[in-house]
């Protein structure tokens, strides 16, 4: 084990798979010459050179099209955005051409290409660059879905994403490149589609992804510190497929869940969670599902209304006690 | 190869060869007026794009290919599928819906596929199968084959951001691609020119410092020489080309649409059938002394066996299985 | 009381509104000269003429720009979709200029802004041109999602949302424009946001929206007939804002709960609407809320695969006697 | 206005005219100079883009609008906004995100709005305003006003879909609408060479038959000029313009990166700021006896009390009520 950032975990992730695989390839807006907007794939361009870490205009539609284009014919692109907001711009791509044409060509074409990047908010940069998109593309049949937590999870989820043949969305976090972790120093992979108990516990299930892992952590913390609860966290880590089964069986356990995410509320990845909960583990639930999400607003600029718009662990701290009915 | 002065000089395989295009050309119009008839009692269903009046394009660009070329075109893609060998059955049986078609049934008219064949599909967004064209040159780079591909497109295409954003790429990344924009002269009900601020669609190469001609998209001839041109360009310089085919459309936009109407008159169209490619290129034949009726008569005979036996063979075939819903969803 | 079509009345509704205000305006792709790709706009050019009523080339993203640029300077515009499947080319302009702008600018520049066009699958249109987005747009604060099953609504609503100073999705529906319905000679409104019961019922509340009002009252008067089960058909109308105090009222009178809607499963409008009856009517719910949905695939050309991935009367009606515990 | 053949012929209106620019330019630079240290500082977040080294693009253009036209501009805004009118104190305020802020702090850096003065925002999505800048003209055109609209954009914005789909309406529309490029050679750390295959950005308007020119972008009367020009061509005759402005930025693509490296040298650094803007401007008024040592002292004095002022009105301002969180999310 040696620890490294969720940034050089990915990066590692990007090294050896390009290592393993000549036909993997890296494309995207600076992630060659200036190493990265946000650095994930620095060095890459020194290793592997201009025809395997490929810089492109700014034209996210165009060049997610690309890559598409080349996983049709066999290579495996990852396709870096830099970050999901300017996604929106190539979503016809992913949607249309990636998640459908192995269906649409009757099971001749395969298309095993990464969009990655990061998603959500980081800080203060306002509403078109503060936005979480994981429900959207969990929405699509054909698409796979990942946002990973830890640089463990990172480094493993993006190797199994990049051997997968399916397109995969693969949401990191600009505020989590620089958090650290233990990763081996030996070859592993995180497979696809199976959550992670990050805590256990007896009274609560707390179900959390990509940067809500950390608020739920606290939260449990606090609950068991201060009102002797204990909860059990639940990282989801892929969100499509979803292992609905871990999730429904720590309810059964618990009998009571709070589902936290970073995006908007409405018809957000909890929706669905709650959904089949409520569906698969009726009798077990004690309470009513709670859910605690991002505000349902465009991100603000101003930094105590931007903190305001984030679930908090007081704010988890709070469903849970509702749905304990404490006080 | 260049066209050679007068027919007489041909050698017997360049008779051939022409033969084969009139054959092609023969046997997409057949096929277009039976999947019309089809469509016209419904058994086919959704929305179904002829082709009839384009022949010349899809059958003489796509003869200028080599076996392992890409080629991606558009909703209107039956006659290209045909012109790349695709079998009328499957092509057919497609339109049909039948598991026996192309795609098994589940892409129908608009998605076509036969990756045997290097044909990568039929593609219904506008313009969103021109990045996929970029990737597919950009991996025969990639991997330093010689494979060209091929992409097919309308020109009310070249408006829409896609279009933009490949060509630069294309340009700017050196890739052995092939643009090759079927102006119809009307983007379903919209004249060329009501919705372009440039006619001229081949000068819009200007904007990425690429090669480009025009060529009559009636002529099959005309349209293998250009294409031929480009091929060559991109496969021993690595270089795309813009190609605008000037041609027409026949029928409507779909077989849901009207054939003439608000957007353009009879008139305007029974001038335009004038130039027949067939028709043309069969005079052309005639003349020449490469075709005589008897020979004409026997392939236009085999070409109504050929699509009858397609249509029977579509309507004995089977829907797909209902577990076919879910499978092809993912690739395990 | 007159009977037209759901085309009609939108038609209608266009052309009141664009007499009402002159800053009213048409455009999109086909609107004109070819009198719409779906005749919606019949009429409307030798009406209002080329100004008022502008065909666009196809360039979705700029032309739903245009008209995101013209409400920002007060004009009202209508931009048509030809089918909403093309708007994922647009969807940075709508959700990044149209739903951020007000607040962007603290709160300065309203987008007074409809967007419409047909969505969810027709007949055998194939993988790209059959989708539902609802719970894409009804995820975004800053829109509003309108869904009207009926003329009368379509009409009603449409006047509404062109009226509105808030940029609004208005998802029509291609297999919708034929049916027929009464709409009053007089001039009326239908608000949005506002849920409508279509049927009353005791026993069972079926929830649905577009397409799907009409496969819930089949399902209703054959569970009326065949089970003596009494169905209350809630009709949403609006998707966002979602008419949240109706939903909960009636399954508070019914205790069970099935909801229907054409889209994909994971994170549809369903599983928001599930989360929030399971979150406000807990202790009132006798079974958990089922859904049914179309199926979690791109949709298959062959027309006996399309028709099963489609929400059914016999699939409404075996949800409800699941959540009515029937055999 | 052209430009007359030496100084000494001008009146002193003109010469007044000159002092102003050459006044915007200096409160623009310390300006930014201010916010720069008040971000490093930690008083200032997110991303905060720099306009040093550009700002005779602003200055010069923006003059050459009426008070009634629009002007929409990118994330690196807050010269434009500047160069409009809007108080120094409005817009430090916004990226300080305090409720004094001429967005609430709502906004941020990269959204400044002022309705009032025609400003229609900071947009952050590269290209995503460009579609916008043509539906304010097309409203313009539509209620019969005058109005013209100014869209400033950076170089590597041309390469995205929306410039395309926006230039061939704005050109098929006549719509009176001033794309202006700020070619400022880099798009963060890509050289417009790595990522345009045309290296000419005014020659892209020969895909939409526009016209179009390329000015000087470190020289404010060229750029006045220039933009007048188009001013006039889109006021008088209602059609559109591409103006390339070759500019250079001093300072990293934003405060989070760096000034030079792996992308470009700081010897081209170092030499790109002998054109400076400014330097060049006012030694030129100083020449033409325009300007003396004590007028522009006292200048850069009144200049340095602004920026103070506010800073200090930024840091005293509170920011926005809790409340604020869920307002103007709609209007009602
Ligand atoms: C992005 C997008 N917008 C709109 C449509 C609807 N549509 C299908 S074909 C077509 C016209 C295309 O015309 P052209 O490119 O000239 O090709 P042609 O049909 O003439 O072969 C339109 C508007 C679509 N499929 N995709
Ligand atoms: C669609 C989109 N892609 C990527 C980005 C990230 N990004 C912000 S600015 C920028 C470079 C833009 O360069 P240019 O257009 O030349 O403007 P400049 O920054 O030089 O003023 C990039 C890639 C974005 N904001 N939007
Ligand atoms: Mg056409
Ligand atoms: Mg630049």
């Amino acid at each position: 084990m040696s620890t490294v950032t969720y940034r050089d975990a990915l990066n590692q992730a990007l090294r050896e798979e390009m290592e393993r695989d000549p036909n993997v390839f890296l494309m995207g807006e600076e992630v060659g010459v200036y190493q990265g907007a946000y650095k994930v794939s620095r060095g890459l361009l020194e290793r592997f050179g201009e025809q395997r870490v490929v810089d492109t205009p700014i034209a996210e539609l165009g060049f997610a099209g690309v890559g598409v284009g080349a996983a049709m014919v066999g290579l495996r692109p990852i396709i870096e955005f830099m970050t999901w907001n300017f996604a929106l711009l190539a979503i016809d791509e992913v949607v249309n051409s990636a998640a459908k044409m192995l269906y649409m060509s009757g099971g001749q074409m395969p298309i095993p290409i990464v969009f990655r990047g990061p998603g959500g908010a980081a800080l203060q940069l306002g509403a078109q660059h503060s936005q979480a998109f994981e429900s959207w593309y969990a929405h699509v049949p054909g698409l796979k879905v990942v946002a990973p937590a830890t640089p463990y999870d990172a480094k493993g989820l993006l190797k199994s994403a990049i051997r997968d043949d399916n397109p995969v969305v693969f949401l990191e976090g600009e505020m989590l490149y620089n958090t650290k972790g233990e990763v081996p120093e030996e070859e592993y992979v995180v497979p696809l589609g199976v959550a992670d108990v990050k805590r256990e516990g007896t009274d609560v299930t707390v179900i959390v992804h990509s940067k809500t892992v950390a608020v739920g952590m606290k939260a449990a913390q606090q609950l068991e510190e201060e009102h002797d609860i204990s909860a059990e966290v639940v990282d989801l880590r892929t969100i499509r497929p979803l292992d609905s089964q871990a999730i429904v069986q720590s309810v059964q356990k618990t009998n009571r869940c709070v589902i936290v995410e970073e995006g908007w509320p409405f018809c957000g990845v909890g929706a669905q969670v709650a959904f089949e909960i409520q569906r698969d583990a009726f009798d077990d639930l004690d309470a009513p599902v709670e859910r605690v999400t991002g505000a349902d607003v465009p991100m603000p600029y101003n930094k105590k209304l931007e903190r305001a718009t984030k679930p908090s662990p007081a704010a988890v701290v709070d469903a849970v006690k509702r749905v304990a009915y404490i006080d | 190869m260049a066209q050679p002065a007068t027919f007489s000089e041909l050698d017997a395989e360049r008779a051939e060869f022409y033969r084969h295009l009139l054959r092609q050309m023969l046997l997409i119009r057949r096929f277009e007026e039976r999947a019309g008839e089809a469509y016209a009692q419904g058994k086919i269903g959704g929305f179904c794009h002829l082709y009839i009046g384009q022949e010349a394009v899809a059958v003489g660009g796509i003869a200028a290919l080599g076996d392992d070329d890409y080629i991606l075109a558009s909703y209107r893609e039956h006659g290209h599928a045909l012109a790349r060998g695709m079998g009328a059955r499957e092509v057919m049986a497609e339109l049909y819906g039948r598991v026996t078609g192309c795609a098994r049934g589940k892409g129908g008219s608009m998605h076509l596929f036969d990756v045997s064949r290097g044909f990568l599909g039929g593609h219904a967004i506008v313009g969103g199968h021109i990045p996929l064209a970029a990737g597919t040159a950009f991996a025969a780079k990639y991997r330093g084959t010689s494979q060209v591909t091929l992409c097919f497109f309308g020109e009310a295409a070249v408006n829409i951001g896609a279009f933009h954003e490949t060509l630069n790429m294309a340009a700017l990344w050196k890739l052995p691609a092939i643009f090759l924009c079927e102006n119809n002269r009307y983007g379903m009900g919209t004249a060329l020119e009501r919705a372009s601020a440039v006619w001229d669609i081949a000068h819009r190469a200007c904007s990425y410092d690429m090669a480009s001609e025009t060529a009559d998209g009636m002529d099959v001839l005309a349209m293998y020489d250009s294409t031929k041109r480009a091929v060559d360009r991109a496969r021993n310089e690595g270089l795309p080309t813009l190609i605008e085919a000037r041609t027409y459309r026949y029928m409507g936009h779909s077989m849901a649409d009207p054939i003439h109407g608000h957007y353009r008159t009879k008139e305007e169209l029974e001038e335009q059938k004038q130039r027949d490619p067939i028709e043309s290129f069969r005079q052309r034949l005639f003349d020449e002394g490469l075709l005589d009726q008897e020979t004409n008569d026997r392939m236009v005979a085999d070409i109504e066996e050929e699509v009858e036996d397609a249509v029977k063979f579509s309507e004995d075939s089977a829907d797909p299985d209902d577990e076919e819903l879910f499978t092809d969803v993912y690739r395990d």
